[in-house]
């Protein structure tokens, strides 16, 4: 019954049309095969970038990123910041309308903003506006956003709060939202099937140059060679991610393009630090040298991996690289020999049971065996392994000694906080090194109030160093985004963060 | 006994298995008249369903019948194409299985079954059909035939499943029927029955019935002549009256010996030492040699012919011509 | 002329084959049987002996995916390991699993199988609905399941795999056992005074031979099959292993690359797995047992 | 018959409540907890908590069994943990797909595997038999997403002829269908085969060639039919193979349908979803086979007539 | 008469045959009041069509059924009750051999282990002990050493049913229970097995109970004998009075259709109507009423009882009784 919401919305949409348009199979419709499924369409209570990227064709922010990771004004036109930093003002564009033809004002977003830090909605963007205590609107396009404390990522993370129609949020209430989106983006929804694709139609109506196709669809293709298999037949326009090790593999096809670009994936792998063997920053660094990180990049993602030059991928503001952990397995067994482990020992290393974690893992083990350390793979399926972190209460509890893993983050702020600072070792959040070190924490939470730009890099700066020099991960590398799309496509990519950006798609098929 | 409906000569039929070509009927030569029952006995694995299957070509896929004739009205039933061979099944030879319950297909109805043989045979449309199968249950004295046409075959007794089985077999009006121990699945009190039953069909249809049993006492209520098979050969062949009275063949007289007779009162009964052998061993000579008390040297060595002695009787021993020692 | 007493004849006995060599004879005519269980058995040479051209966790990053050659006959992996090497110390690993895997769901399912067949009643239906209900879960959803409570890892895979082989083993174990209990010999025994225990060993229990033995076999080649469908979808043995599933699982990302990584390992199951579909149909035939 | 059916009817209710309990134990007992699956990894504590509360986690397990079972027979099935939605909006749409999917597997294969069984079974011992006989076997000797991935690979990315993956037209299940029936129609045919191969031997199969019909007609009547008997039980348990098989053969062909719903919810430990969709499926199997003993007893006079 | 060795005393026995969830229950009356008694010594043969409960009889007596009521009597002792351990010591004195010759023996052991398991089983001879009484059972029956290691489906039917008889032989019983043991056999061999029952019962003073549905054979063999029909026992007498002068309208139809194998000896058949009714609807009356050529309207009303008309000759019948 349901599975036909498309045709039906598909029959609505063309009864619309023949009033005044072309009739529908004249449409043109380009297809994103992506590699897992949208869970929700409301951009509030969601995290996972997909969804993201799926709600950011109709949903807008106040302040969106460019491609390069710095921020533009979008449904904002400007802001201005207190001296204290506790009160952000921002002036809201005029003239835009929601696709349901209601204006957005600055009502509109304190609607939004009242709505995300509701703590009885728990809706999952609540955490990036936990320091925001009260929105006031000022003017009918002046809003008002009042923080507990400064807090420099605030602009960051206002970019992440999209706008949804009130009238639409009253109608269809907190539930009916998800399948219901209304926002001022370039594209209005048509359709979604929960598990298989959504739709959405080129808004009319939108307020900048919006794209210049008729129907977008997104597609979720988990099986990597059917994706690509739909690249080639045509049957999708674009597709990501494309697996890395397949680019060979289509790199004769001139019908398809691959697109690379930088992202702000870090690849590590914590070292627990309470357990004994990596207490010892010396052993932390030995592994860090036995790692060779360009065989890395070649072997694990197929040639499409950056080496790690600080904790955050050069991507994220205020990166600072580092000196190099070089391959050196003389240093590294001189390391390991100092540190009372000439003859290595045993240990494990976790990950998800992907195929490409796995992989990972694999590496680690043949890399780390060169001096003497045995690690056993340790797969587990992403549930119990959040569970098996998660549930020690403290540092001696726990029973990770390795966890590969990767974290993206838009911001400095985002991509070292919960990582590193002591207060967020297990359970509260995945400091999963149990990286306990204060002076560490007192530069985290110094960089987190610093408005001023200067201050703050030099902050961030002496914090990477020592972070670096203190090794509790094995920097391995970050990813190399990598798209693929047939050459008749225009105007899509994929932002740093691996969300789609189809604002000005368009196509030549 | 003129007319011969019936004529088999010389059949031979094989079995290919694993362990080679096996002889399971060999130099059979008989032949069954008009309004006559013709009886073939022997022991169980002797032959006498090969040989009733031979004569229709319904041997399983691993027989195959190397040499012989079998002529229906001067017609060699052998030398037939396939679609020939069809028509006369059924039509002018018909066929009752050993056991009533499994031959009946167990999905069909009664009915069913019963009119497939004459909308084939003489085209009959369905209620023709189904009036005719009707008249044939009654004619087997089952009361409410149309109830039974209804009927699933495990709904039956064997009694009234052999009865079908015989109307079955009577419905197209056959020259000869073929009956593979009709008898032998069922109790004697509806044996006595069907027994009943056949002989009356026989009289007033003027068939010819080849009856195959191992029961010595039904060959003799039953059968107007009687061929005697051992190890796929015939031995003895003769009327039914000078066979129980005068048996010739060792094998014969062993047999007719072993059956105890009420009010005979022995002490112990006649039997016939070891068993019949297995195709695949066959002794070299005589096959009875190994177990009959009269063998002589020759006996071992050579297998004796069927021999012509006179008042249409046929025996197959070498010692047939020594009378003195075999009729002491 | 009654008394046609006869001597007790000399050929009385006949020179009839004992089971075993009549069962070896029947056998040795099912020709793809007899290939596959040639095959089995070259198979467990592979797996006794490992004749591997090189080591199997040997890498060799600069020679990567490179496809099959002189050097490499199956070609290597991501890691640039030797593909027929890993092919060939993944048979015993494959093979074990299945082995243990199928022996642990015989066993438990014969006994249950046996206990539901002889005795029936409460027990009995209580053991059939139990397998009803393990049945009603499709097969490899159970073992998923299984896999992601206890984890994964082979051990727990083998544990899996023989849990869900359970229900089979006791369905076709008590159907056997039924048919067997309804046999003249088997009242004979009782009426002679056997007791229970020794009838189900020495009387029942060889009776549903036949059937185990063909299930058994038939199972293996199913066994495998699951075994490299869990890994196929993550839950199956850890990825250092050389197992046909996970390099399939593998080799799937680099299908348009290095086929070889995905074609050998899956050959090899799919040859493997028909081998003992073939064996347990030869089996099946020589053997003749009922299996529902 | 009817009295049957309805006792069997009756039945399911005891089973399906014992299977509740037994899903409602196997899902709690895998480890993860969904609130900080759902909640992601930089979720805080708080966030968590206030979850697990709203989701009801934090209630004894009696209590959650009691809701779980209540909503069952209200009819409110709860919210998917995931996504938010009513648990009926996510399943719903997923059901078609897989019900096509099944439906076209089991069709074509019933009728291929029986027909292929027929036929070699009549030239048992020739070498049509015997190609395919082990055609057959290795028809269930494939791993489903080796030969689906070979499939896709062969029939749609070289050649084009069908779409790659999705179920936008009935084209696309094609490939899917081949995949998943290809082990089921290797059953059938083996099991047509067996069962023709017995029932050849039969005594009323003789008695229907002694009445001179022809071959065809012994065949396809009289022997057909009775393996067809046999063959329904076997096309029966086909379907928890089936079920098993669509999670793979989705997976391989982005179907969205609910085997592949069912893993992901797994994964996500979407609890309300995993429930349902596991009820759902045994209830489903345990229809199927009551259909299956119906059909079996309708096909089979012995057992109707009882 | 003296004790007799064993007793039946008014034997009940049903199957389930259906099972329903509404309305009653389907059962076969397998048995209906049956009373026998068996002397030490003697051979009481019993005959009957199929189905009628002779088997079940058997089983009854040899404790592998539980009758639903009446009483077994073995030696003087009521063992309807005993447990499977007391029976042990019971079964030892009463072994069976059963109808179908290639169905009786596991075809997965060597006939020395077949023959001998009744000794494992009750005494704790020795292998070796054993071995040899194995051997001079199988002597007995007329096979001999080599015999003993082959296994059951090596040897004729004949040989077979000779082999279930030395099984039975092997602890000393004092009563076989016979179930049909020769009605799966070729004439020619049957004759064989009767000569061999006759020699041992000579030999060790065996009791028989004889279950045959073929008249001619329980001739040679019997003492007594009783008819059976559809679970009721309708008469029994000495062999000589049977035959001679059978009373039960039954038993005279069976023994007239018993074909003679003597094409000079003709007679009038008596050929009943109809079929032997289904066990799980009785008719009302005398279980005969429906195929009696005498039935009167008792008959279709109530069930006659087992009387004893004249010493030794029991009938249950309204006309005889009267
Ligand atoms: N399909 C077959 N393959 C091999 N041998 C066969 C086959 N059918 C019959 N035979 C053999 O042919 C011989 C004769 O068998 P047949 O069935 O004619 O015996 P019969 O006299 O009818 O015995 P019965 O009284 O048991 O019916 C037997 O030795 C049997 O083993
Ligand atoms: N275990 C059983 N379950 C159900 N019905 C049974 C069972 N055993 C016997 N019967 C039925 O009881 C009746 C008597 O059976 P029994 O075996 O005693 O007959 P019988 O006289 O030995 O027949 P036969 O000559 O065929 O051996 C038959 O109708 C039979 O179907
Ligand atoms: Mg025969
Ligand atoms: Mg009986």
């Amino acid at each position: 019954a349901c599975s036909n919401d498309i045709e039906k919305a598909e029959t609505k949409a063309s009864d619309e049309t023949t009033a005044n348009a072309p009739v529908e199979n004249e449409d043109v419709n380009m297809t994103i095969a992506v590699n897992a499924e949208i869970i929700s369409l409301d951009p509030h209570d969601i995290s996972d970038t997909l969804s993201g990227s799926a709600t950011s064709t109709m949903y807008e922010p106040l302040y969106d990123y460019k491609l390069d990771m710095t921020l533009e004004p979008t449904l904002a036109t400007s802001y201005e910041v207190s001296e204290d930093g506790l009160e952000y003002t921002f002036y809201i564009r005029e003239g835009v309308k929601f696709h349901d033809g209601t204006p957005l004002n600055a009502e509109a977003v304190k609607y939004n903003f009242d709505r995300v830090t509701d703590k009885e909605k728990n809706l999952k963007r609540r955490r990036n506006l936990l320091h925001v205590v009260s929105t006031e609107v000022i003017d009918e396009y002046t809003l008002l956003v009042k923080l507990d404390a400064p807090f420099a990522p605030m602009l960051n993370r206002i970019a992440s709060i999209s706008i949804i129609s009130p009238a639409a949020l009253e109608k269809h209430g907190d539930k009916g939202i998800i399948t219901n989106p209304v926002g001022t983006g370039p594209y209005v929804f048509e359709a979604w099937t929960p598990g298989d694709k959504m739709v959405v139609r080129t808004n009319e109506n939108y307020w900048r140059e919006g794209p210049k196709i008729d129907t977008l669809t997104f597609k979720p293709v988990t099986e990597n060679g059917a994706r690509i298999a739909m690249l080639q037949t045509g049957e999708a326009d674009f597709i990501y991610p494309m697996p890395a090790e397949q680019v060979k593999a289509v790199e004769g096809d001139k019908n398809i393009e691959i697109i690379e670009g930088p992202s702000t994936i870090a690849r590590f792998t914590f070292l627990n630090m309470s357990k004994d063997v990596f207490s010892d920053v010396r052993v932390r660094q030995a592994i860090n040298y036995a790692i060779d990180k360009e065989a890395y990049a070649k072997v694990v993602k197929a040639g499409y991996a950056e080496p790690l030059t600080s904790h955050v991928p050069s991507t994220i503001n205020y990166h600072a690289p580092q000196p190099e952990y070089e391959y050196n397995l003389e240093k590294a067994k001189k390391l390991m020999a100092e540190a009372g482990y000439p003859d290595g020992f045993k240990t494990h290393v976790w990950a998800p049971n992907d195929t490409e974690n796995m992989k990972g893992m694999q590496f680690i083990r043949q890399q780390l065996a060169e001096i003497g350390i045995d690690v056993e793979v340790v797969p587990m399926e992403e549930g119990t392994l959040s569970d098996s972190i998660y549930k020690a209460q403290t540092p001696e509890e726990s029973e990770v000694n390795m966890w590969y893993v990767s974290w993206s983050a838009f911001d400095f702020d985002g991509a070292t906080e919960k990582l590193f600072h002591s207060a967020n070792i297990p359970p509260t959040a995945p400091n999963v090194s149990y990286y306990m070190n204060p002076e560490a924490d007192a530069l985290i939470e110094a960089g987190a109030v610093e408005v001023n730009p200067e201050k703050r890099a030099k902050i961030y700066a002496d914090l990477q160093e020592i972070i670096w020099n203190d090794a509790p991960w094995i920097f391995m590398g970050s990813d190399v985004l990598l798209a693929a799309e047939r050459n008749t496509t225009e105007g899509i990519f994929v932002d740093p963060s691996g969300g789609i950006i189809a604002t000005e798609a368009s196509t030549s098929k | 006994m003129s007319e011969k409906l019936l004529d088999v000569k010389n059949l031979r039929t094989e079995f290919n298995t694993d362990k080679g070509s096996l002889v399971a009927v060999n130099d059979v030569s008989f032949y069954v008249g008009k309004e006559e029952i013709v009886g073939l006995v022997g022991e169980s694995g002797s032959g006498k369903s090969v040989t009733s299957l031979s004569v229709l070509r319904l041997l399983p896929e691993q027989g195959n019948i190397s040499a012989g004739e079998v002529f229906l009205e001067g017609k060699d039933l052998l030398k037939m194409n396939k679609k020939d061979i069809r028509n006369i099944r059924g039509r002018d030879i018909a066929m009752i299985f050993q056991d009533p319950m499994s031959s009946l297909n167990p999905v069909l109805r009664v009915g069913e079954q019963l009119m497939e043989c004459t909308k084939l045979h003489l085209k009959y449309n369905n209620s023709e059909a189904r009036k005719h199968a009707i008249n044939m249950i009654k004619r087997v004295g089952i009361p409410v035939p149309e109830d039974v046409m209804n009927r699933y075959p495990h709904q039956l007794s064997g009694g009234m499943s052999q009865r079908i089985m015989i109307a079955m077999a009577m419905s197209c009006n056959p020259k000869v029927l073929i009956a593979d121990e009709p008898t032998t699945a069922l109790d004697v009190t509806i044996q006595a029955q069907v027994m009943e039953l056949m002989l009356e069909l026989k009289e007033k249809n003027k068939i010819g019935v080849l009856l195959i049993t191992h029961d010595l006492g039904v060959v003799a209520e039953m059968c107007d002549r009687v061929m005697v098979m051992y190890c796929g050969r015939i031995v003895e062949m003769a009327d039914v009256v000078s066979l129980f009275r005068n048996p010739l063949h060792p094998y014969t007289k062993g047999l007719i010996a072993s059956v105890p007779k009420i009010g005979r009162n022995t002490d112990t009964l006649p039997y016939i030492t070891g068993r019949v052998p297995d195709l695949s061993q066959m002794p070299k000579g005589c096959k009875f040699a190994p177990r009959c008390s009269k063998a002589i040297e020759k006996c071992h060595r050579e297998e004796p012919n069927l021999i012509d002695i006179g008042s249409n009787r046929q025996c197959r021993c070498h010692l047939i011509h020594e009378r003195s020692e075999i009729n002491e | 002329m009654e008394e046609v007493k006869m001597q007790e004849a000399k050929h009385e006995d006949f020179k009839i084959e004992n089971p075993i060599k009549e069962f070896v004879r029947k056998f040795l005519k099912k020709k793809s049987a007899v290939v596959a269980l040639g095959f089995i058995f070259f198979l467990v040479i592979l797996a006794i002996f490992e004749p591997t051209p090189y080591d199997i966790d040997e890498t060799d990053y600069d020679n990567i995916l490179s496809e099959p050659n002189s050097e490499h006959f199956f070609g290597t992996d991501e890691y640039g390991r030797d593909v027929l090497s890993r092919i060939v110390t993944g048979t015993r690993l494959s093979l074990s699993v299945a082995l243990t895997a199928v022996t642990i769901g015989a066993f438990v399912g014969s006994v249950l199988g046996i206990i539901a067949g002889y005795y029936g009643g409460l027990l009995g239906s209580l053991i059939m609905r139990f397998c009803d209900i393990l049945f009603s879960f499709p097969g490899l959803l159970l073992a998923i399941g299984i896999v992601a409570i206890i984890g994964p890892g082979l051990t727990n895979v083998v544990v899996a795999i023989s849990i869900y082989g359970i229900p089979t083993f006791t369905r076709i174990i008590r159907s056997a056992t039924l048919s067997i209990k309804e046999l003249l010999y088997i009242e004979a025994s009782r009426s002679i005074g056997v007791s229970d225990t020794r009838l189900l060993v020495k009387h029942v229990f060889p009776g549903t031979l036949p059937s185990l033995i063909v299930a058994y076999t038939m199972r293996m080649g199913t066994a495998i099959i699951s075994a490299s469908s869990l890994s196929f979808l993550g839950f199956g043995a850890s990825p250092t292993n050389p197992d046909w599933g996970a390099m399939l699982s593998t080799g799937r990302d680099y299908i348009g690359v290095a086929p070889h990584m995905l074609l050998y390992p899956g050959l090899m199951i799919f040859f493997t797995v028909l081998a003992f579909n073939l064996l347990g149909d030869g089996l099946r035939d020589t053997l003749d047992p009922k299996l529902d | 018959m009817k009295q049957y059916v309805l006792k069997r009817l009756l039945n399911i209710i005891p089973i399906m409540i014992v299977v509740s309990i037994i899903i409602f134990m196997f899902i709690h007992l895998i480890p993860g907890d969904p609130a900080r699956i759902v909640a992601g990894q930089k979720a805080t504590l708080e966030e968590i908590e206030i979850m697990r509360e709203q989701l009801g986690l934090n209630d004894p397990y009696i209590v959650q069994y009691k809701d779980f079972m209540l909503g069952i027979f209200t009819g409110d099935w709860g919210n998917s943990i995931k996504t938010g939605l009513p648990v009926w909006k996510v399943i719903i749409p997923r059901v078609k797909p897989t019900l096509i999917l099944a439906i076209f597997s089991i069709v074509w294969s019933v009728i291929a595997g029986i027909s292929i069984g027929v036929v070699s079974a009549i030239k048992r011992g020739k070498l049509l038999d015997y190609i395919v006989m082990i055609g057959a076997s290795s028809g269930i000797s494939l791993p489903l997403f080796w030969l689906g991935l070979m499939l896709m690979q062969i029939f749609s990315v070289k050649l084009g002829w069908f779409p790659t993956t999705g179920v936008d037209s009935l084209s696309s299940y094609i490939l899917p269908s081949i995949t998943l029936g290809a082990g089921i129609t290797a059953m059938i045919a083996r099991y047509t085969r067996s069962s023709m191969i017995e029932i050849l031997k039969e005594n009323y199969i003789r008695t229907s060639r002694a009445k001179g019909l022809s071959e065809f007609i012994v065949i396809n009547k009289h022997a057909l039919r009775n393996s067809l008997v046999d063959v329904i039980t076997i096309v029966g348990l086909q379907f928890g193979f089936l079920l098993a098989g669509s999670v793979l053969v989705e997976t391989v062909f982005a179907i969205p349908g609910l085997g592949r719903l069912l893993i992901d919810s797994i994964l996500f430990r979407d609890y309300t979803v995993v429930q349902t969709v596991l009820l759902i499926f045994t209830f489903q199997f345990i229809i199927i086979n009551l259909i299956v003993d119906v059909l079996y007893g309708v096909a089979n006079p012995k057992i109707r007539y009882q | 008469m003296s004790n007799p060795l064993v007793e039946l005393k008014d034997i009940y026995k049903t199957f389930l045959a259906s099972k329903t969830l509404f309305g009653e229950d389907k059962y076969v009356h397998a048995l209906n009041g049956v009373s026998l008694e068996i002397q030490s010594g003697e051979t009481l043969s019993i005959v009957g069509e199929s189905g009628c409960g002779k088997s079940t009889m058997g089983r009854i007596l040899n404790k592998l059924l539980h009758p639903d009521s009446g009483e077994v009597w073995f030696e003087n002792k009521n063992i309807t009750d005993y447990t499977s351990y007391q029976m042990k010591s019971i079964r030892k004195k009463m072994q069976m051999v059963f109808q179908d010759p290639y169905g009786c023996l596991n075809p997965r052991m060597k006939i020395k282990d077949i023959v001998g398991e009744p000794l494992l089983v009750h005494t704790n001879m020795s292998k070796k002990e054993r071995y040899k009484t194995v051997i001079k059972l199988l002597e007995t029956v007329g096979l001999n050493e080599r015999h003993a290691q082959g296994y059951a489906h090596e040897f004729s039917g004949g040989q077979r049913q000779r082999i279930g008889v030395a099984r039975a032989l092997s602890v000393k019983p004092s009563l076989i229970i016979a179930d049909e043991p020769v009605s799966a056999l070729d004439v020619s061999i049957q004759a064989q097995v009767i000569n061999i029952f006759k020699k041992l019962q000579k030999e060790f003073n065996l009791t028989y109970l004889f279950i045959s549905h073929d008249l001619s054979v329980v001739e040679v063999i019997s003492d007594r004998i009783g008819v059976m029909y559809l679970g009721y026992l309708v008469e029994i007498t000495t062999k000589e009075k049977l035959y001679k002068d059978p009373m039960h309208p039954y038993t005279q139809a069976l023994l007239s259709a018993v074909p003679i194998a003597d094409p000079m000896h003709k007679r009038k058949r008596i050929i009943l109507k109809g079929d032997i009714p289904s066990p799980i609807d009785m008719p009302k009356g005398c279980p005969f009423s429906t195929r009696c050529m005498y039935a009167k309207d008792e008959c279709f009303e109530t069930i006659p009882s087992l009387v004893e008309v004249e010493p030794g000759h029991k009938v249950a019948c309204h006309l005889k009784s009267l």
